[in-house]
């Protein structure tokens, strides 16, 4: 898990520049305020004060995923002095009531605030909420209870991400052939899709972009079978495809492998993958990952409850508030970036609006 | 103890100018006991060398269990055994098969899906590099068969075999590990008298050959016909020895039960024109490109009428009655019971319809050996009172007969909660036909309904058969027993591969007649007596 | 399909049952099936039909199914039922992860063998010396294993660099082999496109390059068992001990003994399945993915005999593989063609053998496939996926079934209780 | 034979009761080999049934458990191991809960609507286990075959059919089937004290337990079904259609796997069938049928215990402890209450034959008169 902040501390740095700019949305300044101070707590209030209680998708901490980032800003937090009170993880298959107990669990030892990862929290904390409204509550990648007095709706535009690393890899890509391998087929991960396809559409009309997934829901294993992972990408690359981009958590080490394998290139996800230990064998086909900065976001809701000013309601990370992004590390694409940063701010201008959807 | 003492107990015995010498096998005071059972209490046994021993004793009198104590399949909780002079203990059959003692077991022992000779070396097999030595198994074997008649193709799946030829594959696995010592427990059961006279042969060929036989039998003529001395234990214990020359049946029978041998017979006839089953030109097909194995089958049986059915096992007697059961389609001609048609009808309609059915198998086909008595008495009427009422069991009836039956036919149980397991044979067969005979049924079909049986049970079961009949049932009767088919038989019919191929009039016709005509030797001799009973 | 000719060696079956084909009219066979795919392969051009990568892939998917089947296999020729090969496969993942990612991929293998071998061994105890229920024992230990795996992933793996809590560090991989120039030049001919010489070329090179060893080790383990099951003193054995023990035991055979040789085979084999997932990746929690099960049905399918499982095996991993590895999902269109073609010879053989409703119920599928050809260019990934499933299916329903387990299979033994 | 009824009793209870001390002996061993302290572990588990929530939590889960048991047991009766209820119970929630959630069913009255759900359901079900039924009956396929593969394949329909052009709708980064509107579910008990009601449904399990039960020991066809399974060989001499028992088994095998998904539908506060519906109930409810060795009353306790430790995971992890020793328990439980219900059943057997034994010594005894005589 350490690995995967420095990854991202390295990612905040990479794009600092860019955060700087915000606009007057009244969640995303809360939200961009410390988001630009992710790379370092900046809490103003007593940390000792704020009891934090977390509670994992089935990947829990360990995921090397999303998970993980969670973990990361959870471990700054103690490491600033706040409390945490329990970390507690999903099981596989697991009916609402067992995540309804969870929190309820949290609430039970202390919690002031507690943070649920994944929408599969959505139907429980909207329960467990309302029961204990003097707690406040944060969900990652869950927007329906954005108006829920006491829960923060963290969620993310992970297709405009997407849409850069599209660039990147239309840039990057000599066949015209690129490629998108998901982890599983939910409509999360159709959102890394489409994005990734209208940006390398937008930049190379002519190119095309091949897309499949690993495993069909309720079958999560898409997420970390990168022996899978390693014959799907060896299928695109061997058929003239020369970039993929893996939006498949674990899954996406068999991507590396197989660009590795067949001397082409492959995007990451999540945190800078490039700066992960696990993969440090096959860094050097990884040119870029787009970053989605849970930790960022679950710091921002961790660092607000320190600073007394709590946040709620909707809580959109997007390329406004830098709360997505993409890395450079290894300069695989230094060339591209002035393109990249073009797209990125007719995004923010809203001349480019990205699909979210798959059509 | 001394190589050359005497068995205690039993008075000395004529031996037919036999080799003397240590006895081959000396078992002392051998008490065997089972949860619950005592099945040999301080037996003394002892067989000399280079003869035939028989052992005689009813059902459950321990014989088995005294055998496979000297197989080494089970310890004996007390006594000694001598082989040879030598005393001997036995953890596993390899120890006894190691001092040359071999065994042919009541119940066949024998790997149906795999070939003879694979069964044949099982456990002593020869191999010449690491693999098995298929051609030096097989000439061994093949030469075993010549030298003692004992005729098998080796290289034959043991599920395509007929019983004869598996007994002479049991005899040769047997012969195969270079036994001296033979134990036969009950191996003519299943055999018709010509498998019985060669196996007789082969038998008296092993002994000249110098081998000791101990041959377990139900049936006294043969004993008597075969052994040099007779040992009879009843109840876990020896009772007594016997010389078969001097001995009779009923004397032997006396030792065994202390009660006189039943004989089957018929009294008066009390068959009437009425006729209850009628097979006309039935066809039942051998499965794809098998040649059929019933063909143009006619058959008639009267109210009050007895049909024996004799043949050698595996000509069509198992599917004649799978056929009239409805477990087989029948692939031609027509089945009227009483004048209706059930030639399509289901195994339950015909059932419902009046036909009993008491199995071959007990184990397989009779009995739910988990189930409890009760249980098993509803099996084969679980749609009719008072086993069921409409699409209910109803237990309080069902359990009412059941005692009924436990009682009418002497079935020794503690109650009608207990599993059929715990029953002996003969108390589960008596279940089986009191269950059977229930609901009275205008039709009984009985294959080898005393196989196996001892002779109280047999008399008890046989007596059954002789009111119903006189009540107006229709009996088909199928046995191997050719004595009880000639004594409780209005009327005799010869099946022979998968053909009607004579009637006979069992008052007149003599066992080797029917034997001759059962193994086809007879077709010209032996000409079909005239129809009886019409 | 094309893959199974290496596999599908004409194994000694008894007697009567054989399927009295001889090698050459095995390789007659696999020539007009190759012959059939690259016509189709042409038409539709749909290269990753039988494409050296398809191959590749196949292979791979193939691999852990067929040595999860040769699993199978060699517990219930001993008579004793082993739904618990998932979990030890489990087992042997982790096994593998553990000593892989510290001290090499073979000593990896070494003790993911050996953890699937305590699986086997556990399964023994309960089913052979206890006596209970198969059945039981294999579903306790496919609770057990994944448990118990992830359970000590969380205590060993969380803190060694680049380990999760679910995850080992990564495993390197086993030696794979290419045979240098054989490989290259099959590829030109390969990239030639010609009829037949182009798909037998792939074939042959999706088989010689960068092969696994530990494929090559199941290739020979699958022979190997056949020769031992079917021409050893042990096989012999051990297959009376599933047919009859009884009267193996009448004979002075230790039946215990070898029940307890073969299940712990079975778990071994189980663990290297395992292990074969992990070289060259890492141990995750849910790798094995249903394998075990795919396997005993691959066995199933082979009616308990190691070519048949070979066969089953390939053409369940022949499937899967091409349905991951075909990227622009034209070959799994293709393959409805293929589907098709293969049931109408499977209808005009039921028909030939009298099964007339059969023959229809194939044609009418058949029919299904084409017009569902012709009528979409793409299918749904969804159901794509399903392919490898619904193919095995459908075998098993049309292929003629005279399966044959052994005669005491799942049946409990007592020592002296006959 | 009150004598051996209280036997069987007693018997009976010593099994589960010592298996379940023996799990813990080992798990403690795991514990305490692994840096925990199986005091604080165990106590924490124990500690979670105070709350009301997890009491409740785990009577309504243990209902959905009780209702696979059964699906599976029918199965196993005679012999047919239906692997496939996962795949039943998966594709029936699905399709039923597109029909509760369609447009048209809010016209409809509630009872109405309930009961078209219940109904789809038991039919889906029941269809995708007679697929097996119907392989196996005319094709000879192994149902374990079979079953295994419509598994898969069921994943794969509903992933095709929970799609937005077809059957489901987006909710977020979730997608599920439309919600069930106001009435189209069944109401649930609430408890003060408890953020968890008890669901309404548990009353079904408990339903089709005791028509199970009463199946199974009082009509023809549980007595069919029984003998089938006991002996195939005898069950066809006796006149019953095996071909037609396997079809009736499977499809009622199946049309109970139906009702798996029903209490988390028409009870739960999701209302719909989504990415988070309950998954692997199938295989859950394969363990707990042979706990409870397929026995009516045997499967609600082992549906308990399997349950109650479910349900103790969290609280495990609160005091740092892995969820899977919860997983690893059960695992331990299933083998060590078989292993002692072998032996116990050994030592039933014994007491019996020696019953036997001394009955037929009681009736025969006499008989022993004559002795020795010989020629
Ligand atoms: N394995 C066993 N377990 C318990 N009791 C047994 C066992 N085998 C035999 N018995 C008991 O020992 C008695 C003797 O059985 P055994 O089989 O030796 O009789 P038998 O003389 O061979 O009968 P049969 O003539 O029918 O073969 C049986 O009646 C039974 O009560
Ligand atoms: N393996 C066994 N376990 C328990 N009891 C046994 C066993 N084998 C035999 N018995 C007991 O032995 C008695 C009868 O055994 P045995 O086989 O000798 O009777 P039988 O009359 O010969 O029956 P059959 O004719 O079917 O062999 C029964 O009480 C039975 O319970
Ligand atoms: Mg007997
Ligand atoms: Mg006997």
């Amino acid at each position: 898990s350490g690995s995967s902040s420095s990854g991202t501390t390295s990612a905040a740095a990479t794009t600092a520049a860019s955060s700087a700019q915000s606009a007057a949305s009244s969640a995303a300044t809360g939200a961009s305020g410390s988001a630009g101070a992710a790379a370092e707590p900046s809490l103003t209030g007593d940390p000792s004060s704020v009891k934090v209680g977390l509670a994992y998708d089935i990947g829990g901490r360990g995921d090397q995923s999303f998970n993980d980032l969670a973990a990361a800003s959870l471990d700054k937090a103690k490491a600033a002095g706040v409390t945490v009170v329990g970390e507690l993880t999903a099981g596989a298959g697991e009916p609402d009531s067992a995540k309804t107990d969870r929190l309820n669990q949290l609430v039970d030892s202390g919690a002031t605030d507690i943070i649920a990862v994944g929408f599969a929290y959505a139907t429980p904390l909207g329960e467990v909420a309302k029961a204990n409204p003097d707690v406040h509550f944060a969900i990652v990648d869950d927007s329906s209870l954005a108006d829920v007095p006491n829960v923060a709706s963290l969620t993310f535009a992970e297709e405009q991400g997407s849409y850069l690393v599209g660039v990147a890899a239309a840039k990057k890509s000599t066949t015209g052939k690129v490629g998108f391998v998901g982890g599983v087929n939910t409509p999360l991960i159709q959102k890394f899709q489409a994005g990734f396809e209208a940006g390398v559409k937008a930049t190379n009309p002519s190119a095309t972009v091949t897309s499949k997934y690993i495993s069909e829901p309720p079958d999560f294993s898409g997420f970390n079978a990168p022996d899978k992972g390693e014959t799907i990408a060896t299928g695109m690359y061997n058929d003239g495809i020369d970039v993929i981009y893996a939006a498949a958590g674990g899954s996406g080490a068999g991507v590396f492998k197989a660009a590795k394998a067949t001397g082409n290139y492959a995007i990451g996800v999540d945190s800078d993958q490039y700066n992960i230990p696990s993969l440090a064998d096959v860094k050097d086909v990884i040119i870029t990952s787009m970053l989605k900065k849970v930790d960022v976001a679950t710091w921002d809701f961790i660092a607000s409850a320190v600073n007394g000013e709590v946040i709620s309601g909707q809580h959109v990370y997007s390329l406004k508030n830098d709360g997505v992004g993409y890395s450079t590390s290894g300069g695989f694409i230094t060339e591209y970036v002035p393109d990249i940063e073009k797209a990125k701010a007719a995004i923010l201008d809203g001349s480019i609006t990205v699909p979210s959807t798959v059509g | 103890m001394s190589p050359d003492a005497t068995p205690t107990g039993a008075p000395p015995t004529r031996s037919p100018g036999s080799p003397a010498g240590p006895a081959a096998v000396e078992l002392t005071g051998i008490t065997k006991r089972f949860p619950g059972v005592v099945a040999n209490s301080d037996i003394t046994f002892s067989v000399r060398r280079g003869t035939v021993h028989a052992l005689v004793g009813e059902n459950g009198a321990g014989k088995s269990t005294l055998m496979k104590t000297l197989y080494g399949m089970h310890q004996p909780d007390e006594g000694t055994i001598t082989v040879d002079g030598r005393q001997v203990t036995f953890h596993s059959p390899a120890d006894a098969i190691a001092v040359g003692i071999g065994m042919v077991h009541q119940h066949f022992m024998l790997a149906d899906n795999l070939t003879v000779w694979e069964n044949i070396v099982l456990g002593s097999e020869p191999v010449s590099g690491g693999r098995l030595d298929v051609t030096g198994a097989r000439t061994k074997i093949d030469e075993l068969a010549r030298t003692y008649g004992l005729a098998v193709n080796s290289g034959a799946l043991v599920e395509d075999l007929g019983v004869g030829a598996r007994q002479r594959v049991e005899i040769l696995k047997v012969l195969y590990r270079g036994a001296r010592i033979l134990i036969l427990d009950e191996p003519t059961a299943v055999l018709v008298p010509q498998e019985v006279d060669e196996l007789f042969g082969n038998l008296r060929e092993l002994k000249a050959e110098g081998l000791t036989i101990i041959f377990i039998s139900h049936k006294l003529d043969e004993v008597r016909a075969i052994a040099d001395e007779i040992t009879v234990i009843r109840r876990g214990t020896t009772v007594g020895t016997a010389d078969p020359k001097a001995v009779t049946n009923r004397q032997l029978a006396e030792m065994m039960v202390g009660s006189a041998l039943p004989v089957p017979e018929l009294r008066e006839s009390t068959v009437t024109d009425r006729v209850v089953l009628e097979l006309s030109g039935v066809r039942v097909g051998g499965g794809a490109g098998e040649r059929d194995v019933l063909s143009d089958i006619d058959l008639t049986i009267h109210a009050g009428e007895v049909l024996g059915i004799a043949g050698v096992e595996g000509n069509g007697q198992a599917e004649l009655v799978d056929a009239i059961m409805g477990i087989r389609p029948i692939a031609g001609g027509t089945i009227e019971l009483a004048g209706r048609d059930v030639g399509h009808l289901s195994t339950a309609a015909r059932r419902e319809a009046g036909v009993g059915f008491i199995p071959e198998d007990r184990h397989r086909q009779g009995l739910i050996l988990e189930g409890s008595l009760w249980e098993n008495r509803i099996l084969g009427h679980q749609t009719r009172r008072p086993a069921a009422r409409g699409w209910l069991i109803d237990r309080a009836a069902a359990k009412a007969d059941t005692r009924r039956i436990v009682e009418a036919f002497d079935v020794r149980t503690p109650g009608i909660e207990v599993t059929a397991t715990s029953l002996s044979g003969g108390n589960q067969q008596k279940l089986i036909v009191g269950r059977e005979m229930s609901e009275d049924p205008v039709l009984l079909i009985a294959s080898h309904p005393t196989r196996g049986v001892d002779v109280g049970a047999q008399a008890a079961i046989w007596e059954h058969l002789r009111n119903a009949r006189a009540n107006g049932l229709a009996v088909l009767l199928i046995s191997a027993d050719l004595e009880e088919l000639i004594g409780m038989s209005d009327r005799l019919t010869v099946i022979l591969r998968g053909r009607l191929t004579g009637t006979y009039d069992p008052r007149s016709v003599t066992p080797e007649q029917l034997g001759a005509a059962m193994t086809g030797a007879g077709e010209d001799a032996a000409a079909p007596a005239p129809e009886v009973g019409q | 399909m094309s893959v199974d000719s290496d596999l599908a060696v004409p194994l000694p079956t008894s007697p009567r049952r054989a399927r009295n084909l001889t090698p050459v009219m095995w390789l007659g066979i696999v020539a007009i099936g190759i012959a059939v795919v690259s016509l189709v392969r042409i038409w539709t051009g749909a290269n990753n039909l039988d494409s050296s990568g398809a191959i590749q892939a196949a292979i791979t998917a193939a691999t852990p199914i067929a040595l999860a089947g040769l699993s199978g296999l060699w517990s219930e020729r001993a008579g004793v039922v082993n739904i618990g090969i998932e979990g030890m496969m489990i087992l042997g993942t982790f096994g593998a992860g553990y000593a892989g990612y510290q001290w090499g991929a073979w000593a990896g293998v070494a003790f993911g063998v050996f953890c699937g071998l305590l699986g086997g061994m556990l399964h023994a105890l309960v089913t052979v010396t206890v006596g209970v229920d198969h059945i039981i024992s294999g579903v306790a230990i496919n609770i057990l294993a994944p448990g118990l795996a992830l359970y000590l992933s969380r205590l060993l793996f969380t803190d060694a660099p680049g380990g999760g809590q679910r995850q080992s560090p990564p495993v390197p991989d086993v030696g794979r082999i290419t045979l240098p120039w054989l490989s290259d030049w099959l590829g030109e001919i390969e990239d030639k496109g010609w009829f037949f010489v182009s798909d037998l070329a792939g074939i042959l090179r999706g088989m010689c390059t960068n092969l696994s060893l530990l494929t090559v080790l199941a290739v020979v383990l699958i022979i190997a068992t056949g020769f031992v099951l079917w021409r050893t003193r042990l096989g012999l054995r051990l297959r009376s001990c599933g047919e009859a023990p009884y009267a193996a035991e009448s004979l002075g055979v230790n039946v215990y003994w070898y029940k307890y040789v073969a299940v712990m085979m079975s778990g071994a084999l189980a663990g290297l399945a395992g292990s074969f997932l992990v070289v060259g990746l890492k141990f995750q929690d849910g790798q094995t993915g249903g394998r075990g099960y795919i396997g005993l049905a691959a066995m199933i399918f082979g009616n308990w005999r190691p070519g048949g499982m070979a066969l089953g095996a390939s053409l369940f991993g022949y499937t899967d593989g091409v349905q991951q590895y075909d990227a622009s999902g034209s070959a799994m269109r293709a393959f409805l063609v293929l589907v098709a073609i293969a049931l109408l010879v499977v209808a005009v053989l039921q028909y030939r053998g009298g099964h007339r409703i059969v023959a229809g119920v194939a044609v009418v599928i058949a029919a299904l496939c084409l017009w569902w050809f012709a009528a979409t260019d793409e299918l749904p990934q969804q159901l794509v996926k399903a392919a490898p499933y619904a193919i095995t299916l459908l075998v098993m329903a049309l292929a003629s079934q005279n399966l044959r387990m052994p005669k005491a299979d799942g049946l409990i033994y007592r020592k002296g209780g006959h | 034979m009150i004598g051996t009824r209280w036997r069987r009793f007693l018997l009976g209870a010593a099994a589960p009761v010592g298996a379940l001390a023996f799990s813990v002996v080992i798990t403690s061993l795991l514990l305490v080999t692994t840096g925990h302290s199986p005091a604080e572990a165990f106590g924490a588990m124990a500690g979670a049934f105070e709350r009301s929530r997890i009491i409740l939590g785990t009577v309504n889960q243990s209902a959905i458990y009780y209702l696979s048991a059964v699906a599976v047991a029918i199965g196993f009766k005679m012999n047919l191991f239906n692997i496939g209820v996962d795949g039943q119970y998966r594709l029936a929630a699905m399709l039923s809960a597109a029909v509760a959630g369609a447009a048209w069913m809010s016209s409809l009255p509630g009872f109405l609507r309930v009961a078209i759900t219940l109904l789809v359901a038991m039919a889906v079900g029941a269809a995708w286990a007679g697929v097996a039924a119907l392989l196996k009956v005319t094709r000879g396929v192994s149902e374990v075959i079979s079953t295994i593969m419509l598994n898969a394949i069921a994943t794969f329909i509903i992933a095709y059919l929970l799609t937005p052009q077809r059957l489901a709708v987006l909710d977020g980064n979730n997608i599920s089937t439309p919600k069930i509107t106001e009435g189209g579910q069944l109401p649930v008990i609430e408890f003060t004290g408890s953020t968890t009601p008890l669901y309404s449904l548990v009353l079904l399990a408990l339903l089709v337990g005791v028509l199970y039960a009463l199946m199974l020991s009082r009509t023809v066809f549980g007595f069919s079904l029984k003998a089938t399974g006991l002996s195939e060989s005898a069950a066809i001499a006796s006149g019953i259609s095996v071909k037609r028992m396997v079809v009736s088994a499977m499809l009622l095998s199946g049309a109970v796997a139906g009702l798996i998904g029903m209490p988390e539908l028409l009870n739960g506060t999701a209302a719909s069938y989504s990415l988070n519906f309950p998954t692997g109930i199938g295989f859950t409810g394969i363990a707990i049928a042979l706990l409870g060795r397929n026995h009516p009353v045997g499967m609600i306790f082992s549906a308990l215990l399997w349950a109650a430790l479910d349900s103790s995971a969290n609280a495990l992890q609160g005091v740092g402890v892995p969820r899977e020793l919860v997983t690893i328990m059960q695992g331990v439980i299933v083998l060590s209450v078989v292993v002692a219900y072998e032996f116990v059943r050994r030592y039933r057997l014994t007491l019996e034959a020696k019953d036997v034994a001394r009955a037929l010594a009681a009736k025969t005894a006499p008989a022993v008169a004559t002795k020795g005589a010989s020629s």
